[in-house]
């Protein structure tokens, strides 16, 4: 109970930073749509290979949203040496960890409610109910481990680098398994979107219960 | 009556007027496309607008300017003006010219040269003002979107000239190559007058607001200040 | 009972001693000025007792407590005050205390409480990151005593802080175990009846461990 | 003269500093490395269709890594207020800024240096004297416009949001002919390369002088 | 001539007025200190006497030249020492002023001259950010005379400094004109002879504009 209130507390305090900004979710979306136009550029792109490009500009956007979004998600803290005054509270590490995670994984999630359609949008591929859940599942692992990373590196030098190094490595399970997902769920691809979603579902849990494990170490020292 | 209106009201009613004699242009005087049907007319306002929000882009370019060389704050509302203005007209352009994409391609979208530099052009100015919120208040908000000001005007003749540089979807020039029937070719030179002069009244206005804006936080300090000088005096 | 035993306390960074073998006893309720000069070694003596630290070597119990192995129910009767505020410079003072409200599980009605302590009552709702440097020190101050902690540890608590400052830490360390590390000699003998001064990270006159083993 | 010694110093006190980290070159490659893993799980990928999604991936790839290098431009004088402290000399500010943009640049050509091979490798695809030129060319002119967003940005809130809004609209010249070039030079698309080469040209003068008229502007206030 | 001639000096942020129609006079090789609660405006004076902010209005001179648009000139012979010390906390104490020299167009030999001043000889090869913080503040001052500038301005210089502090600064400010912002009045008369009062962003003890109106 205290633990959920204190993560509570430390979601609510990350998005009301982000709030005072006022502008967060404008730029979130004016970042995805330019994400699409560059890999309208980039990629040679007509009706016949929408299908087999969009999934993968979808997860290389997500990917990079992502962790310009875990990266933030300890910025605050680092910048102003906040961090140590939270830590050095009676409050479990896990929980502020958890708090910090569903701050971000929300963060993400606004990001997805744009990405998607304008996916759909731009590139003129379905957005079929596969498709969106698929994302919102690998949206939870992602967010976990992201926010797992974010913290260590937080506490390190040269994190803007260092983060996608020990991130992306542990999103290849997800970017796999949501990327087949979204491929059958677009029409691309074979098999079905079934059993990939009861893996994501393993995944999260697995993530989820070993982050939750091993959050005090990162945060506490 | 009319004497109760202020310069701006008046502007702002003339204004409306206008659009209304244009409407009446575009949807009474003009023939209907023999191919596209109804659906045509919406190029007057489609085309209008988007040569109204490169007249209000090319205010804040060169307020962006102006401010720079001078810091002339007048410079600065202006630009600021134009910006918001700008950004509404480039929206219509964007919405009319994606309704109007939708019988005529069968897709509301497509990444077409002239497609896409309007939609990046929409971006920037959306930039522009998201700088002018983000930075400190005053000269440095000034500053830094008058640099997005002067980069971001780059995009204008890109969306111009797309349609020549690239082989684009979307149709090239029509109005300067004569392609279009007299009475097409006057409602939309009628319909054009009518938007510039919509689009200048709203800077107008804009700028009036963005000017009482600005005497208004004076006016809040001036009483913050004069309170404790008095309440110093009477010690 | 004292509130903090430490025995040995040595702090190594690289080949650099921060800290070397120093012994410490604060009793309960006694208040104790860390003095020295630049480099040696307050602050990392300091960060221990806060437990934001842990020695290379030596023991150190608070409270009765070990310092290592109940850090998070020591950390409930500390408050520590650092070089640098760490504050949230988007969020208001009012919402910065708030915040540590609910991680240290403090009723909100504290928040009032300790503005009005530190003399933040006027700008409570002004962005943390607008406040002047020796108001956001009176914040951290604030923040340290937020959750009512039997120890204090406060390191240059004066940086800063204007001529109010003395009052202000001699009212937060009234009733309270205090260790302060200042370069204000004047402030120390106000504050504290004990003062103790660090000297290349060695207690000055003691005599050093090896000076013992021979 | 001034100016120019002075844009070295900033530069080698930038290298100096990163190099001190002994992170930045490993954790660069090894970014573009697993971006270059993910594209090959998100798009669906065989010897017909590589010549069409390399120039994307190799594209967003560089995009992607150079926020991240420009972000950190700026990154450590902000967080130490040191970027005060350097405009306050009487050094012009934009010999600073050329000396950060000079640095910045050149850690996008290490970045490049690993990612061109590994591009070739992974996605087994020719790697011409075209393609080569193209992308250098194409680094100079995002260099000068990232690093001047990045100045900027550095001095407001929410920046790591701003500065992908700002750069990567005036990035997309860059990108489109680049792009063009590589297509080109990777045996797709059509027309020759020369064009595109004295374009980019074109456009890094361009830009370059612009950005150094406005440079102080941004940093000096 | 006067080193600093100010007149009408004021500084909004928002609707907060920080500074209000403050005029300053500062003759050349004179000590000035500045004292003033916690928020009474010293920082956003003294910033704007070394042309690191404006003024939202007023007009301010430095050796006789323009503040406001003769900035780069006066850059060369002001040193400045702010609230943080704002190092390159990768690089070495000595590079970190060796950098700055080849900013400043100062010789390096100057570097070693500078750390022997400051008393950081001994830690010139450790990185500015293992120093502790009186150590990184002596760094600052240091480096704000590196060009040996005519002008100091310096921002509660004594925060974090030892007792040798007092000395340090007597020392870096003989033969310039120096304004000092502190809280510390013993120090403040030791280093100048003249002291002056903000109080809610006016001089104290002078009457405020709007009662000279009247
Ligand atoms: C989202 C979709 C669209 C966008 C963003 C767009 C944008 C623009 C812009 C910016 C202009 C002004 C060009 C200039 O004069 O510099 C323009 C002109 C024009 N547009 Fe569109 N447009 C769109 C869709 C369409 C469609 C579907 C049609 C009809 C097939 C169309 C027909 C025209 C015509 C005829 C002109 C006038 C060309 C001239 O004479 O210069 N547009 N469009
Ligand atoms: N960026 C800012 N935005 C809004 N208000 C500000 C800003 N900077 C300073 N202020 C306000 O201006 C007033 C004067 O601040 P200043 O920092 O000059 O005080 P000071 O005399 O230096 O105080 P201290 O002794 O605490 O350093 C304060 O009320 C402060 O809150
Ligand atoms: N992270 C670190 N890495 C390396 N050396 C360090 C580190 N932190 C502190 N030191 C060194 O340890 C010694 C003691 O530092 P400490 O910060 O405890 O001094 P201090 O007494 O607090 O000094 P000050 O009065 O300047 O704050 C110094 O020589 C310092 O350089
Ligand atoms: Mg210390
Ligand atoms: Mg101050």
């Amino acid at each position: 109970m205290r633990s959920l209130s204190i993560a509570l507390a430390v979601a609510r305090k990350d998005l009301a930073s982000e709030w005072r900004t006022r502008e967060l979710v404008p730029a979130l979306a004016q970042f995805v749509v330019l994400a699409l136009v560059i890999a309208n550029f980039g990629f040679q792109f007509d009706s016949r290979t929408a299908p087999a490009i969009a999934p993968g500009v979808l997860w290389m956007t997500l990917v990079f949203a992502g962790l310009v979004a875990f990266g933030r998600a300890f910025a605050a803290e680092r910048e102003q040496a906040s961090l140590e005054a939270m830590l050095l509270t009676p409050a479990a590490p896990a929980a502020i960890f958890a708090g910090k995670a569903l701050a971000a994984a929300l963060l993400l999630v606004v990001c997805e409610a744009v990405l998607l359609p304008a996916l759909a949008l731009f590139f003129n591929v379905p957005l079929s109910f596969e498709v969106v859940s698929a994302v919102l599942l690998a949206t939870i692992g992602m967010a976990v481990l992201g926010c797992l990373f974010a913290a260590m590196v937080a506490r390190v030098r040269a994190r803007e680098l260092l983060l996608p190094l020990l991130t992306l490595p542990l999103w290849i399970p997800f970017i796999v398994i949501g990327g087949q997902a979204v491929q059958v769920g677009m029409g691309a691809g074979s098999g079905g979107t079934s059993s990939a979603t009861s893996l994501l579902i393993d995944l999260d849990i697995l993530f989820v219960v070993l982050t939750s494990l091993v959050a005090r170490f990162v945060l506490d020292d | 009556m009319t004497s109760r209106l202020n310069v701006f009201e008046k502007a702002a009613l003339g204004a409306v007027a206008l659009m209304v004699v244009a409407a009446g242009f575009i949807f009474v005087f003009a023939p209907q496309d023999a191919l596209q049907g109804p659906v045509q007319r919406i190029f007057y306002l489609h085309v209008s607008s988007a040569i109204a929000a490169y007249g209000c882009f090319a205010v804040v370019l060169i307020g962006g300017i102006v401010y720079l060389w001078k810091e002339n704050p007048t410079a600065d509302r202006l630009a600021r003006a134009g910006a918001l203005v700008g950004l509404v007209f480039t929206t219509v352009t964007l919405v009319m010219g994606m309704i109007w994409a939708k019988p005529i391609w069968g897709t509301f979208w497509t990444w077409d040269a002239r497609l896409t530099s309007t939609l990046v052009l929409w971006i920037i100015y959306a930039g522009y003002l998201m700088v002018r919120r983000l930075a400190e208040p005053g000269r440095q908000a000034a500053r830094f979107a008058a640099v997005v000001g002067i980069f971001g005007f780059i995009d204008v003749p890109v969306v111009h000239f797309s349609v020549t540089w690239w082989r684009t979807v979307h149709p090239g020039p029509v109005v300067i190559n004569d392609a279009l029937p007299a009475e097409m070719l006057v409602a939309f030179l009628i319909t054009m007058a009518c938007t510039l002069f919509l689009a200048a009244v709203m800077i107008a206005i804009r700028y009036r607001i963005e000017v009482l804006t600005d005497q208004a936080a004076d006016r809040i300090v001036a009483a913050a200040v004069a309170v404790p000088s008095k309440a110093g005096s009477t010690r | 009972m004292s509130a903090v035993v430490a025995s040995a306390l040595s702090q190594r960074f690289g080949i650099e001693v921060a800290l070397d073998a120093v012994d410490l006893t604060v009793d309960t309720g006694e208040h104790l000025a860390v003095l020295g000069e630049n480099g040696a070694g307050k602050t990392t003596l300091l960060r221990i007792i806060a437990t934001a630290a842990r020695p290379t070597s030596g023991s150190i119990a608070i409270f009765g407590l070990d310092a290592s192995s109940e850090r998070r129910r020591l950390r409930a009767r500390i408050g520590y005050v650092a070089h640098t505020p760490g504050l949230y410079l988007a969020l208001s003072a009012a919402e910065n205390l708030e915040f540590f409200c609910a991680l240290q599980g403090v009723d909100r009605g504290r928040v009032a409480e300790v503005l009005d302590l530190v003399g933040l009552g006027d700008v409570a709702g002004r962005p943390a990151g607008k406040l002047s440097r020796g108001a956001q020190q009176r914040l951290a101050i604030g923040r340290a005593v937020l959750h009512d902690p039997a120890l204090l540890v406060l390191d240059e608590p004066d940086a800063s802080l204007d001529s109010g400052g003395a009052d202000l830490l001699a009212r937060v360390m009234r009733d309270r175990t205090a260790v302060i590390a200042t370069h204000d000699h004047a402030l120390a003998n106000r504050l504290c009846p004990r003062t103790m001064e660090l000297r290349h990270g060695r207690v000055a006159g003691v005599p050093t461990r090896l000076r013992i083993v021979q």
